[in-house]
């Protein structure tokens, strides 16, 4: 009992040093690429957070109240499902699932339902055009994010992410199947819709399926957004990045550089490139992502080869 | 949780699916009936792989397999509703009754 | 009770719960949102019962169908997105018989039903198992699946075209005739073409 | 005043404030937005503040009191360029100066926050706008789950679809005048199958441009060929600025309108320019979409008219600018992308012939013939509002689509400062 509940607080822990860590490293490149209102990079977070939690919530006509409520909650809960499945060294997983890269392969669809939820709830038109583009869309990647992490665990013969670290032992997958990290860190710049993949809450809807929050259920919402990029680069610095492994520092300041790394990589992409255009994408993802995605399985799996 | 509570469950699945499938006009409703049996028969084979099948991997077999039914089902019946909303403009199953020639 | 019999009367309860609001709810997004609370309910009970993948493969495969189903509710009404109630029930009390005679028949399997008491090794690794199983003796039938979904992927593509046998849908098409430049061998609706598209209210 | 240290901290926040256009003042937004203090939301409902820009006529009352009621209460306006309505003159904020708008916003925000300000009353009743008119015995629209009108607002019925034979339901809604997205003033009925446009109806043009001081003088008599080109390089830099908005680059706008407003003559934009190939900006939803017919980029003239290949340019005409050398810059693509890159490719060019015109102090010499920001103005004439092209424009594209070329098009009549009232209006 005493385990899962310091497991519990760890995730909590990693949870909210997370969204802090993805608003510094979002905030020191908008100042290095010219931003001038971007702030402090330590100390607006704080500002921010507070402003959106004090300021005061509001409704919209008729909305599914149940469903708008609960959609920011939901949206975080689950990218603190997909966080508790990171392995933070060897002695350190909060959920050692056996079928760990299937639950994160559920999770991405139901980070959809939710952010469709979201939209759509608010019963307003741009909310729910947001929500529908999204979806629309977001089945195209959720296929490349499955075969990429199939792709992963042929090597290791195990759907458990511990047991992915150690097949790296030798070599890491970014190595051994290149085109793995970078399909994967699109898929994630989709699922929380971050940057050129934000087709819910872009600024051509005013803000897409939150443009009808405030306050603190966008304070949530936000946050949300935040783990899901933090627990996407985690999983993305485990399969691709050798997780733990690493000489002289222990495992979890490895661990903890690499998913770093992949957060900035994610966020500086997010920051400079502009928002694809949705026809043009879902064409780029069927027709090239997808079957750079089989590749990448075809790949792993002559190299999974005795 | 024993053999006997989860068939219940199960069965009562079965019976509000069934309830579904009958009662609904829409097409997609009709649908949501099935997968709701589809949810109750692989309740009820996870059941029995896991209280008197010795757990034998034919039991999740099974339930594989009813997946994949409910995959093609939805499938094929988005189709229908598609190819029907098409040539008819409905999608509720009374507008196909000219289809029964 | 122990635990794990608390969670699976929660999850029941919820299962059959949102099972049966699926039909009563006055939205076809809200229902199909519950389907797959009911889905997810069962693969938490799949999830108790051992069957790690089978539960978890659950939430991944009915989270996408049902985002495909409300999908298809706000495409086919997309204003005002399935918000406004609805009612469209037929044979409402003969329905209702029906499920319940069948909740009752299959529970008095469940109850008096004789089942061998065999569960599952507590050492069984159900993940291995199963696969070893798919790839390995019923290699032919989870072949024949995937080969049965890849068929329906490639017909489901062709019936929902607007690219039909003869031609465009939305430029009338029609079948050839049976003599050169004759009457279609199959002329379609024919009120249609006299009133016009007539839309069916219920 | 007691503030806990939650309010506190949140007074310290950036106050997020919701640009209300009320006249065509988008390029002063834009240098306003660079104040720290301040951050411009895209939603009403994200904001704590309302600036209320320019001078509201009453045919927006309300449209205005809509916006106004989305703040989450309380909240406060900031009037600027305007008189405050009737109903919200009582204790109401004039900004006189648009550098004093952070000062005066963060004040807002903390009396906001502390409750001494106790905001500002709602101007619509908090009631459903369109009754409820349910028929069936749950309360459902008509028959069935078709037809009827159960909030008042009768349910979407099939349409043919645009691209395929399948009838669906269209969407159908209004936005604007005070739309984020839009250009100010702009309203209009938009229908939409899917996310595609089918259709695009305009009701009411966007507020008329005024000229800048120097393009006014040029109008009048000559004027240093250096101001007018930094006025032009700053304009294309903005409108440049609000499409890398459109399309989810924030920062880099940001970036842009920072540098717009300490042009430099003779600069270079090389940095901007590969950064914004390289990042694929003429790639997004801009390429390949809302290409001009004849017609139309002659009606648009300027940029979006050399952009299609239609090389007139009134600068030709003028002796100065000849004895710099000007020869006009054409592109053949005429998509939304291709102005984009006439905006950079013209800001780029005049802060060149501003450099160049520097030390012989080169001036106009043609008053009747001045290449003004969108267009040119002949013996006098100016041009005029474009928008109605949008209604053949749009149809078809994708919403970030038709929202990319809308951003790519400045279609709005240009008024003399002078002209006033008697306007499009």
């Amino acid at each position: 009992m005493t385990a899962s509940l310091t497991n519990a607080l760890l995730v909590m822990a990693i949870l909210a040093i997370g969204v802090y860590l993805v608003a510094i490293i979002n905030r020191a490149w908008a100042n290095a690429l010219g931003h001038s209102g971007a702030g402090n990079p330590f100390t607006a977070p704080f500002y921010s957070a507070a402003s959106l939690w004090v300021a005061p919530a509001n409704t919209t006509e008729a909305p599914d109240a149940m469903a708008w409520h609960l959609a920011p909650v939901l949206y975080l809960t689950l990218a603190a499902m997909g966080l508790a499945l990171v392995p933070w060294s060897q002695n350190l997983v909060p959920v050692d699932l056996t079928t760990g890269i299937v639950l994160w392969g559920a999770l991405e669809p139901l980070a959809t339902v939710v952010i469709f939820l979201h939209g759509w709830s608010a019963n307003a038109h741009l909310s729910m055009l947001g929500a529908y583009r999204y979806v629309s869309l977001g089945l195209s990647y959720l296929l490349v994010s499955m075969f990429v992490l199939i792709g992963v665990a042929l090597p290791a013969e195990s759907l458990q992410f511990s047991a992915v670290v150690e097949s790296q032992a030798g070599l890491w997958n970014v190595i051994r199947q290149p085109l793995g990290l970078p399909l994967f860190l699109l898929v994630g710049l989709g699922i929380s819709f971050w940057g050129p993949l934000n087709f819910a809450d872009s600024n051509d809807l005013a803000g897409g399926t939150s443009s009808e929050s405030s306050g603190r259920a966008r304070l949530v919402w936000q946050a949300g957004r935040a783990v899901m990029l933090v627990a996407f680069s985690a999983i993305g610095a485990t399969a691709f990045l050798g997780g733990w492994l690493g000489p002289v520092l222990p495992g979890f300041v490895w661990m903890i550089l690499k998913t770093m790394v992949v957060l900035a990589m994610a966020l500086l992409l997010g920051q400079l490139i502009p928002r694809f255009s949705p026809d043009r994408f879902l064409t780029i993802a069927w027709v090239l992502l997808l079957p750079l995605a089989f590749v990448d399985l075809v790949w792993a799996g002559l190299e999974a080869l005795p | 949780m024993s053999i006997i509570t989860v068939q219940i469950v199960a069965a009562a699945l079965i019976g509000i699916g069934l309830y579904g499938a009958l009662s609904q006009q829409s097409f997609v409703m009709l649908m949501m009936g099935l997968e709701l049996i589809l949810n109750g028969v692989m309740l009820a084979a996870v059941g029995f792989w896991a209280y008197s099948g010795t757990g034998i991997p034919e039991g999740q077999l099974l339930t594989i397999v009813v997946m994949a039914v409910m995959a093609i089902e939805m499938a094929l019946g988005f189709a229908l509703v598609v190819a029907v909303y098409r040539g008819k403009q409905a999608d509720m199953t009374e507008a196909l009754e000219g289809f029964k020639h | 009770m122990s635990f794990v019999d608390l969670i699976f009367l929660i999850c029941g309860a919820i299962a059959i719960f949102s099972g049966w609001r699926v039909f009563c709810t006055d939205s076809m997004v809200r229902a199909s949102f519950f389907l797959l609370i009911s889905f997810i309910a069962v693969g938490v009970i799949m999830l108790l019962l051992g069957a790690v993948y089978l539960g978890v493969a659950l939430f991944f495969m009915m989270a996408v169908e049902m985002m495909v189903m409300a999908l298809f509710m706000v495409m086919f009404m997309m204003n005002p997105a399935g918000l406004n109630p609805m009612k469209m029930v037929h044979q409402d009390k003969f329905a209702a018989l029906a499920g319940v005679v069948a909740f009752f028949a299959l529970s008095a399997v469940a109850v008096f039903g004789d089942f061998p008491d065999q569960p599952r090794p507590s050492d069984l690794d159900p993940v291995v198992t199963l696969g070893k199983e798919l790839l390995g003796d019923s290699m032919l039938v989870f072949e024949s699946a995937g080969v049965t979904l890849l068929a329906t992927m490639i017909g489901v593509v062709a019936m929902s075209s607007h690219r039909g046998r003869y031609g465009d849908a939305n430029a009338g098409s029609r079948p050839p005739g049976l003599e050169p430049g004759g009457m279609p061998a199959f002329s379609g609706d024919q009120e249609g073409s006299s009133g016009g598209h007539h839309h069916h209210h219920h | 005043m007691a503030m806990n240290w939650l309010r506190q901290l949140a007074a310290k926040a950036p106050v997020p404030v919701y640009p209300l256009l009320a006249g065509n003042l988008r390029t002063d937004i834009q240098t306003m937005g660079l104040d720290p203090r301040i951050e411009w939301v895209a939603s009403p409902r994200h904001a704590r503040v309302l600036l209320v820009a320019g001078e509201l006529s009453p045919a927006t009352d309300r449209a205005f009191g809509k916006v106004h009621d989305q703040l989450p209460g309380p909240a406060a306006s900031i009037w600027w360029q305007g008189q405050p309505l009737d109903s919200l003159a009582d204790g109401a904020t004039i900004l006189d100066k648009a550098d004093d708008l952070g000062r005066v916003a963060h004040q807002l925000q903390v009396d906001l926050l502390s409750g001494k300000h106790r905001g500002e009353p709602a101007l619509c009743p908090d009631e459903p706008p369109e009754p409820w008119q349910g028929l069936g015995d749950i309360g459902h629209g008509g028959e069935g789950m078709m037809g009827g009108k159960p909030y008042g607002r009768s349910m979407a019925m099939p349409t043919d679809d645009l691209r395929d034979g399948l009838q669906l339901d269209p969407m159908a809604f209004s936005l604007g005048p005070f739309c984020s997205f839009l250009p100010p003033g702009l309203e209009a009925n938009v229908t939409l199958h899917g996310d595609v446009v089918a259709s695009f109806e305009v009701c009411s043009t966007p507020y008329p441009s005024l000229l800048p001081g120097v393009f006014e003088k040029a109008l009048e008599g000559p004027v240093s060929i250096t101001e007018l080109e930094l006025a032009r390089a700053r304009h294309y830099l903005h409108q440049l600025g609000h499409a890398l908005w459109i399309n989810q680059s924030g920062t880099v706008a940001h970036a842009v309108f920072a540098k717009a407003r300490s042009l430099k003559p003779g600069e270079s934009l090389n940095k901007l320019k590969k950064q914004l190939i390289y990042t694929g900006f003429y790639r997004s939803a801009g390429a390949d979409k809302g290409v001009l017919g004849d017609s139309q980029a002659l009606m648009t003239g300027g940029v979006a008219a050399r952009a299609c290949g239609r090389g007139s340019d009134a600068r030709v005409d003028d002796d100065g600018y000849r004895s710099l050398g000007f020869k006009p810059l054409v592109m053949d693509r005429g998509d939304a992308a291709a102005r984009w890159w006439l905006w950079l490719e013209e800001a780029q060019r005049s802060l060149q012939l501003a450099h160049d015109a520097g030390p012989g102090h080169v001036k106009t010499s043609n008053t009747r013939s001045v290449e003004l920001l969108r267009g040119a103005s002949r013996d006098g004439q100016l041009p005029e509002d474009g928008t109605a092209m949008l209604e053949d424009l749009l149809p078809g594209l994708e919403w970030s689509e038709a929202m990319a070329v809308l951003a790519s098009l400045d279609l709005s009549a240009v008024q003399r400062a002078g002209a006033g009232a008697e306007g499009t209006l």
